[in-house]
């Protein structure tokens, strides 16, 4: 087989992100004024983001609702509705000073009990945030301003867990006693953001009006956001380039568009704002049963991947080929493993050492578009070609749910967000406490070592930042050698805009932390 | 009489590849005098009508002028433009044809269809038309015409329809009327009626009629001169008495002696009459419902049927549609179930019979069907299709094969045939296999449902002649259902007349012919065409129509 | 040979015959032609048609050979098309022989339940039907079959209908043949020439239903079909029209020759509607 | 008064299908792997045990199927579709929002379909054996035979990106304010290339079907009787042809007419068309229930309903119909 893995046309991409990867720094004064369209897909089910987590709701409605903080691309935090902030050096008491003079989109003050009542809300409706909140033993409002919470132990990553996505701002003067669920405010959501809620067309356009008593004083510059809908990726490329759309968020622009839409005329390309998700995909491999239960069989599968061709012809070679189980944004990150080369000989080797069979392994691709379809029909190659005996199952988004929820795949396609943290997003997976059918986001694989166990449940506690980074070093030998699960891709989050369009991205978790500093030049 | 109205000379119309023959006409020449009604006689693919067609530019697709000329007027039609030709029809030659049922168009009111003729010629105003439509249809003697001009062609009778067809076909007072067999598809009374009609208008406005028909006895009742037709080539013309008096040709002979024209039947033998069969009371009402707010609608089909039948007898049925004949017959043979009464077969009743009792007797009982196209499985070898009731009925197939072959032989087919398919054979060929199926299962009675109906006039008396042989010959009865009088006279021993459901009169076939009792009776006799110029016997009243 | 003949007569439906038996040679070829597995990668991506040596198709988004791939999606599609028709008659065919033959409740209910099939829009229907079985050839085939079955009922049901009373049935039942041997020997063959007319044109629609589903990504993702083809390349359709249109006229000229063969065989099974009386 | 119980019988029948096709439905679509609540926590991108069990709760999903489907017909006859949870709106609400644009958009097809398709057949039925009337058929097959999508991807390659004559996607142009004609004009210029997509097979279908019932048409006895009266050719085509002809297509139109509404799905997602079909399938792949179920029996309803229109219309169109009971 002769594969070449690089390609002239992606090249130039490649050649021209150098150029595009840092964050635009804006070059001259904001102007004001100006309508952004922008691609969503798929349409979001509601825009009630404490309610409705899912990553379309969570780009439009970042807009609306706001955290106490943002964060850099460095994952630093930065002042949003808190104006300060302050962390006890036991790490058990965390005060924050928010922002005078907020007022929610129709009119209320917002106040520091509208804090305490959004934790307390998001820790009743939102697991992720129930697990972050797992640590806080109380939240106080001592005025209006101020708002303190205590930890029962140090927990560093906590300072991670106040952006929008993972505990927004409720209104309590609507919500407070309602029934969340059918609160009359779910379709019209007010929040505290640089943009208000104007109109939604279901199926067509969700409109967003600037919010004109924003607390920053100048901000928001764009005037209106219209969110088109456009189920199909063709025709929503067809629309960038006819000029209706501007831009063009990860994931509204199939892989195979990127280097066509990023190289017309006037076309800009970021991969910033990815900094914060960091979205890692990985093979899930049934440790339980079957082949996989064999780690040799796992390592024959990492070996037998040939990632770089996947990154190059299906991800235009954006992102980056992991060498463990850390992604490198990640400062925990060990530099010095090293990365599974791409060898079939030695994949072959580990099978016939195992005494595989042929006893069909079935691979579950992730339904997640054309990009995901392609990339099983790769691994499926990959697989084959070693003499893997794979069988594809394929299912909708709530099949592949169900299936990965009951433990009932062998070899499984899915991305998992790192939050900034490895305790957030990354000790969740290999875990054993955290085994337990009904979640297709926790220990999934089975995987099951007390070693690795008391590493993470050490290193989250651990407030000492070198004592932390040799146990996480520690684990990534571990699971490095254990291969849990088969660690792909650390994906790039490419958004594709007008090059008029300036400041859009000035975030880790970029255009879901909305668009308050975004300007156009006219 | 001066120059002819049409003279069609050395016409030639060549027929489409892969037909029977190279020609539907052949050198033919004739003329038609104005005022005058010539008939066209020949059997079915005779070619008869294709020459009307031909005037008319009506021709089917494939049908071509291979030589000659028709003058009408002295002008030759058969070279004229398609809008020349338009001009013509309608306006100077108007024509009607045999199904009265699909010759209108089944969307459009009468009236409309009566105007359309003004209009494709562009006279008179709308207003205009409509009045003259309403005028035709008096003239036509259409009952009610007012409410006729609103009506749908389908809410009209038969012979309503084709007095619709002449009034249209008369709207711009052509000189030339050609009719085409248009009284064949109608009852034999309302055949009288729209004969008379034909005859009446032709001679109040003096027009010239070309008549095509098959049948003799409608030669007799209506031509001036008449011209016989074979295979496409004219075997006999000349005046209509002298023809029917005395036929040159032999096949003019053979026709007119197939047609049952002697209307009187035989005395028969009155054999030994041990009764086979008995029906007592039979009565059948067909109702329509459609579902739970449907309003019924009710047909009376069957109301009070009571006769007997001995064996070896032939008894004939006889009635115009709709007067339950056929119901009749497929109560007997167990096609149709009868909302009450008895029919009992050797003293036994069938209708209480069920399962393997009521199949032995039911096989006894086998039927002649009407249609010799319809009446065999096109997919199933004649032998086959003989054998297949006595191999239904646990009868080896080897025996039931060596059977069929004989019963072939019996019908007067070839025993080859059985390897064969039914479209091999002609109409009468089928019937006479329809007939040998009839006999596999060795019946005590066979009800024959018009079974000579579709066949041409030579055919039929062969097939007659057939059946009255094998009922000899196998000791059958015969049920002989038909709407033909000539027919049943030539077969039937007694007569059951029915309308509209009742027996009306019911008794020996010579008396019933020579002095009928019932008013209906009289009625269907006098209608018989052509009955008059043969049978002195009987009273000369067709003018009473 | 009657009915050779007046097949041949219709240029078209020869045409389309020709078509179809080349369709059918490549899907029997594609094993010999093509003996490794169509998914294999194995050149560049996206290279144009003949821009290679032995890649006369080009190749898709993964350096997977088109021809290939269009030799081994012919069988697929052809296969699907085929049993999917087959199961849709085995359906419809006693369904609507039932229904005509026996007419009254039988009749009744079973048109009732023919009718709610109809009422449920054919192609949400099948959409349903492939996600809840979740996509594979089985539920594919299952899927069309279950939504292309009402017609040949109402079909096979009119034919009846009318046939039932014809002279020949009356014959048959007169000498105490069986319902079953009247349904099967004497009615089932008279209705088979339109039936065979429709089920040519279902094996086309078949085709198109199934390529429809796979651009849903509603496909088999372990077979390599026409439709799997489009709905593949259609992100791609600007930077390689070829991966699109390739295929896609492969359906175009498969579908028109079922759909000329249909009316050939229309035209040779009843010569009465071809020509003029 | 036989109309009156005519159309109460259907009305009754119409019910008692709606209901079973409910039942069946619902049995269907919770025969299908994963639930809302999975799909939901699945895109939460975090998930435990109580989150599963509140959204099993409000969902209704902690139910035995039998008191589900009890409660929903319940719900159901008391014209209540329930609540997508999901979509966090009344599932009535919902539909009724995305219903006029399938309306309009088949609406559209058909009436571009039936009226260029039966012209399109008109003419080939006219010019049988000629050049003209086999470059129709040609083409009416050409159409037959394209996969819609793909015609569909065309158009917009075409016509949008390439020419820049149409809207390439969508309803109307978003954020132009047009009021009134103007925005009338918008839609209907947005319409244009969806319509015709979508009309082109049901064309094709249309074309072919005229051609052929025209032809067994013409063969039959009363267009001899009309040409023997010296009518002129084009209005024996019209009046007594083409008008007998078009009966078999009423009933072919109005068994489609029902059946486009629910298969424009394709269509609607090329497009971005924000119609019912493209909301069908997200209800499916998110398994929302109570959407899905009421969406099919809008589907259905309108199927049901145009199948009497086109009773209604086959009964003014044949005056025959009004004696035989149908």
């Amino acid at each position: 087989m002769t594969l070449l893995s690089s390609v002239p046309g992606r090249l130039s991409v490649a050649a021209l992100l150098v150029t595009l990867t840092a964050p635009v720094l804006a070059q001259s004064t904001p102007q004001a004024g100006g309508v952004a369209n922008v691609a969503i897909q798929p349409e979001p089910p509601g825009l009630m983001l404490p309610l409705v987590q899912n990553a379309p709701t969570q780009r439009v409605a970042g807009n609306i609702f706001e955290g106490l903080l943002r964060y850099d691309a460095d994952l630093e935090p930065m002042p949003q509705l808190a104006e300060s902030w302050k962390i006890s050096d036991d790490g058990l008491t965390y005060t924050f000073t928010l922002h005078d003079d907020v007022t929610w989109h129709d009119g209320e003050p917002f106040s520091a009990e509208d804090v305490v009542f959004s934790v307390d809300f998001m820790r009743e409706t939102n697991p992720r945030t129930r697990a972050v909140l797992a640590h806080v033993d109380s939240v106080t409002a001592p005025d209006d301003s101020t708002v303190v919470f205590t930890l029962e132990t140090p927990f560093p990553a906590f300072i991670q867990a106040f952006e929008v996505g993972t505990l927004p701002m409720v209104p309590k003067h609507l919500y407070e006693g309602t029934d969340y669920y059918n609160n009359p405010a779910n379709r019209h959501p007010i929040g505290t953001g640089p943009f208000e809620f104007a109109k939604w067309d279901r199926g067509s356009v969700i409109e967003l009006d600037k919010n004109p008593d924003y607390y920053e004083a100048g901000k928001p510059y764009l005037d209106k956001i219209y969110w088109h809908v456009i189920p199909d990726a063709a025709s929503r490329a067809a629309a960038y380039e006819n000029g209706t759309l501007d831009i063009m968020p990860a994931g509204s622009v199939e892989n195979f568009d990127l280097p066509r839409l990023s190289e017309m005329e006037g076309s800009c390309l970021t991969e910033a704002g990815n900094e914060y998700f960091n979205p890692f995909a990985m093979l899930w491999l049934n440790n339980r049963e079957g082949p996989t239960a064999d780690k040799r069989f796992r390592q024959a599968v990492m070996y037998a991947l040939d990632r770089d061709f996947a990154k190059n012809v299906l991800w235009n070679g954006l992102g980056n080929v992991p060498n463990g189980p850390f992604t490198a944004s990640l400062p925990a990150h060990d530099d010095s493993l090293t990365p599974y080369p791409y060898d079939p000989d030695r994949a072959e080797a580990l099978l016939d050492e195992m005494g595989y069979d042929g006893e069909p392994v079935r691979l579950l691709p992730l339904p997640y578009g054309e990009t995901w379809t392609r990339w099983s029909e790769a691994v499926r190659q990959n697989l084959e070609d070693v003499g893997i005996n794979i069988e594809t199952e394929s299912s909708d988004v709530a099949g592949w749910n169900q299936k990965i929820s009951d433990w009932d795949y062998d070899i499984a396609f899915t991305y998992l967000f790192q939050y900034g943290d490895p305790s957030l997003g990354i000790a969740r997976t290999y875990d054993s406490d955290n085994i337990a059918k009904g979640s297709p986001w926790n220990n999934v694989e089975g995987y099951e070592n007390p070693k690795v166990d008391q590493l993470f449940a050490d290193a989250a506690v651990e407030n000492d930042v070198d004592k932390r980074q040799a146990m996480y070093a520690e684990v990534q030998q571990i699971l490095h050698e254990d291969v849990p699960l088969a660690w792909i891709m650390e994906l790039a989050q490419p958004t594709v805009y007008r090059c008029n369009v300036h400041d859009l991205i000035t975030t880790s978790i970029g255009l879901n932390d909305g668009f308050k500093n975004a300007w156009i030049e006219h | 009489m001066s120059e002819p109205l049409l003279r069609i000379e050395r016409l030639a119309l060549s027929l489409p590849q892969g037909a029977d023959r190279l020609y539907a006409v052949d050198n033919v020449s004739y003329t038609l005098n104005p005022g005058e009604i010539l008939c066209v006689v020949g059997e079915s693919g005779s070619g008869k009508s294709m020459t009307a067609n031909a005037v008319m530019g009506l021709l089917p697709q494939g049908v071509d002028v291979a030589q000659g000329r028709a003058l009408f007027h002295g002008q030759d039609v058969l070279t004229l433009s398609e809008i020349e030709h338009r001009e013509l029809r309608g306006r100077r030659i108007g024509m009607i044809f045999q199904e009265p049922m699909t010759a209108l168009n089944p969307l459009m009111r009468v009236g409309e269809q009566i105007a359309e003729v003004f209009e494709a010629h562009g006279l008179l105003t709308p207003k205009a038309r409509r009045e003259r439509a309403l005028e035709l249809l008096e003239e036509v003697r259409l009952p009610d015409p007012q409410s006729a001009l609103r009506a749908y062609p389908f809410e009209l009778s038969g012979g309503q329809r084709q007095r619709v067809m002449i009034a249209m076909a008369l709207a711009l007072e052509p000189e030339l009327l050609i009719a085409d067999e248009p009284t064949t598809a109608l009852d034999v009374t309302t055949q009288a009626q729209i004969l008379h009609l034909v005859k009446d208008l032709q001679t109040r406005r003096g027009m010239a009629v070309m008549f095509i028909t098959h049948d003799f006895g409608v030669v007799a009742e209506i031509a001036d001169r008449v011209c016989v037709m074979r295979m496409g080539k004219i075997v006999e013309m000349g005046q209509a008495r002298e023809v029917l008096e005395q036929p040159q040709h032999d096949y003019t002979r053979a026709l007119i002696e197939a047609i049952p024209g002697d209307a009187v039947p035989p005395a028969r033998a009155a054999g030994d009459i041990k009764p086979l069969l008995s029906v007592t009371q039979l009565d059948k009402v067909y109702r329509s419902s459609g579902g739970w707010f449907q309003p019924k609608r009710e047909v009376v089909a069957l109301d009070g049927i009571e006769f007997a039948l001995g064996r070896g007898e032939t008894l004939g049925i006889v009635g115009e549609s709709g007067s339950g004949k056929s119901t009749l017959g497929r109560c007997i043979v167990g096609l149709n179930t009868p909302d009450r009464g008895e029919i009992r077969l050797n003293d036994v009743d069938l209708r209480a019979l069920t399962g393997n009792e009521l199949r032995e007797h039911r096989q006894r009982i086998q039927m002649v069907f009407q249609d010799p196209y319809a009446s065999l499985n096109p997919r199933i070898k004649v032998g086959m299709a003989i054998a297949q009731g006595p191999i239904a009925n646990g009868v080896p197939k080897a025996k039931a094969m060596a059977q069929a072959r004989e019963l072939l032989d019996t019908v007067g087919l070839d025993a080859s045939a059985a390897e064969r398919f039914p479209h091999e054979f002609s109409g009468g060929q089928r019937q006479r296999i329809g007939i040998a199926r009839a006999l596999a299962l060795d019946p005590q009675l066979i009800v024959a449902d018009e079974a000579v109906s579709a066949l041409d006039v030579s055919i039929q008396a062969q097939v007659l002649a057939l059946l009255d042989r094998l009922k000899r010959e196998f000791e059958l009865s015969l049920l002989f259902i038909t709407h033909d009088l000539r027919v049943a006279a030539q077969i039937c021993d007694r007569l059951i007349v029915m309308q509209k459901g009742r027996i009306v009169e019911h008794g020996n076939a010579r008396q019933i012919f020579l002095s009928p009792q019932h008013a209906y009776t009289r009625e269907l006799l006098e209608a018989i065409p052509g009955r008059q110029n043969h049978d002195e016997a009987a009273p000369a009243t067709a003018e009473a129509v | 040979m009657n009915f050779f003949k007046r097949f041949a007569q219709n240029r078209g439906a020869l045409i389309g015959l020709i078509i179809l038996a080349l369709v059918v040679l490549l899907a029997l070829l594609a094993p010999f032609l093509y003996p490794d597995s169509p998914w294999r990668m194995v050149q560049r991506p996206f290279l144009a048609p003949g821009e290679v040596a032995g890649f006369p198709l080009g190749t898709d988004t993964m350096g997977r050979d088109v021809a290939a791939g269009l030799a081994h999606g012919a069988w697929v599609s052809l296969l699907i098309g085929l049993i999917s028709t087959v199961v849709a008659l085995s359906i419809g065919v006693p369904l609507g022989a039932l229904a005509g033959y026996f007419g009254g409740k039988i009749d009744d209910a079973l048109m009732r339940f023919t009718e709610f099939f109809q009422t449920i829009p054919n192609f949400a229907l099948a959409i349903v039907l492939v996600a809840i079985m979740e996509p594979s050839t089985v539920s594919i085939v299952l899927a069309i079959a279950i939504v292309s079955w009402p017609p040949v009922a109402r079909l096979v049901r009119g034919e009846f209908l009318s046939i039932k009373h014809r002279e020949y049935v009356e014959a048959a039942r007169l000498v105490g043949q069986t319902h079953r041997d009247i349904i099967i020997k004497q009615i089932l063959p008279n209705t088979l020439s339109p039936v065979i007319v429709l089920a040519s044109l279902m094996v086309a629609t078949a085709i198109l239903l199934e390529s429809s589903l796979s651009f849903l990504g509603l496909g088999d993702p372990d077979t390599m079909s026409w439709g799997y083809m489009i709905g593949a390349a259609r992100t791609v359709m600007r930077q390689a029209w070829w991966l699109s249109v390739i295929p896609g006229v492969a359906i175009l000229l498969t579908v028109l020759a079922l759909n000329l063969v249909g009316e050939g065989l229309d035209d040779a099974l009843n010569p009465q509607l071809a020509r003029a009386r | 008064m036989p109309y009156l119980s005519l159309i109460l019988g259907r009305v009754g029948k119409a019910v008692i299908v709606l209901l079973a096709i409910l039942v069946f439905n619902f049995f269907l679509i919770h025969a299908a792997p994963g639930d809302p609540a999975a799909v939901m926590a699945g895109e939460a991108g975090a998930t435990d045990e109580q989150f599963l069990e509140d959204l099993r709760e409000r969902f209704g999903l902690d139910q035995p199927l039998p008191v589900q489907l009890w409660r929903y017909m319940g719900g159901v006859l008391t014209l209540d579709f329930g609540y997508s949870y999901r979509q966090q709106m009344p599932v009535l609400d919902l539909i009724l929002e995305r219903l006029p644009a399938t309306l309009m958009l088949t609406g559209a097809a058909f009436f571009i379909s039936l009226s260029l398709g039966i012209l399109a057949g008109t003419l080939a039925a006219m010019r049988v054996k000629r050049p003209s009337g086999s470059l129709i058929m040609g083409l009416s097959l050409l159409f037959y035979a394209t996969p819609l999508y793909w015609v569909a991807m065309m158009a917009v390659l075409v016509f949008s990106v390439v020419l820049d004559w149409l809207p390439a996607y969508g309803y109307a142009t978003v954020g132009a304010g047009y009021t009134g004609l103007a925005h009338a004009g918008d839609v209907a210029l947005h319409l244009i290339l969806p319509a015709v997509t979508l009309g082109l097979f049901f064309m094709a279908v249309y074309t072919r079907m005229t051609r052929t019932s025209m032809l067994s048409v013409s063969q039959q006895d009363f267009v001899k009787t009309a040409r023997a009266k010296g009518l002129a050719p084009g209005v024996i085509q019209r009046r007594h042809i083409l008008r007998n002809a078009l009966l078999p297509i009423i009933t072919l139109a109005g068994l489609q007419a029902g059946q486009m509404v629910g298969g424009a799905v394709l269509t609607e997602t090329v497009f971005a068309w924000p119609g019912i079909g493209r909301l069908m399938y997200e209800a499916l792949m998110q398994r929302d229930y109570n959407l899905l179920l009421g969406i099919f029996f809008f589907c259905a309803l309108l199927v049901i309903l145009f199948n009497m229109l086109t009773d209604v219309i086959y009964r003014l169109a044949d005056p025959r119909i009004k004696q035989s009971a149908a």
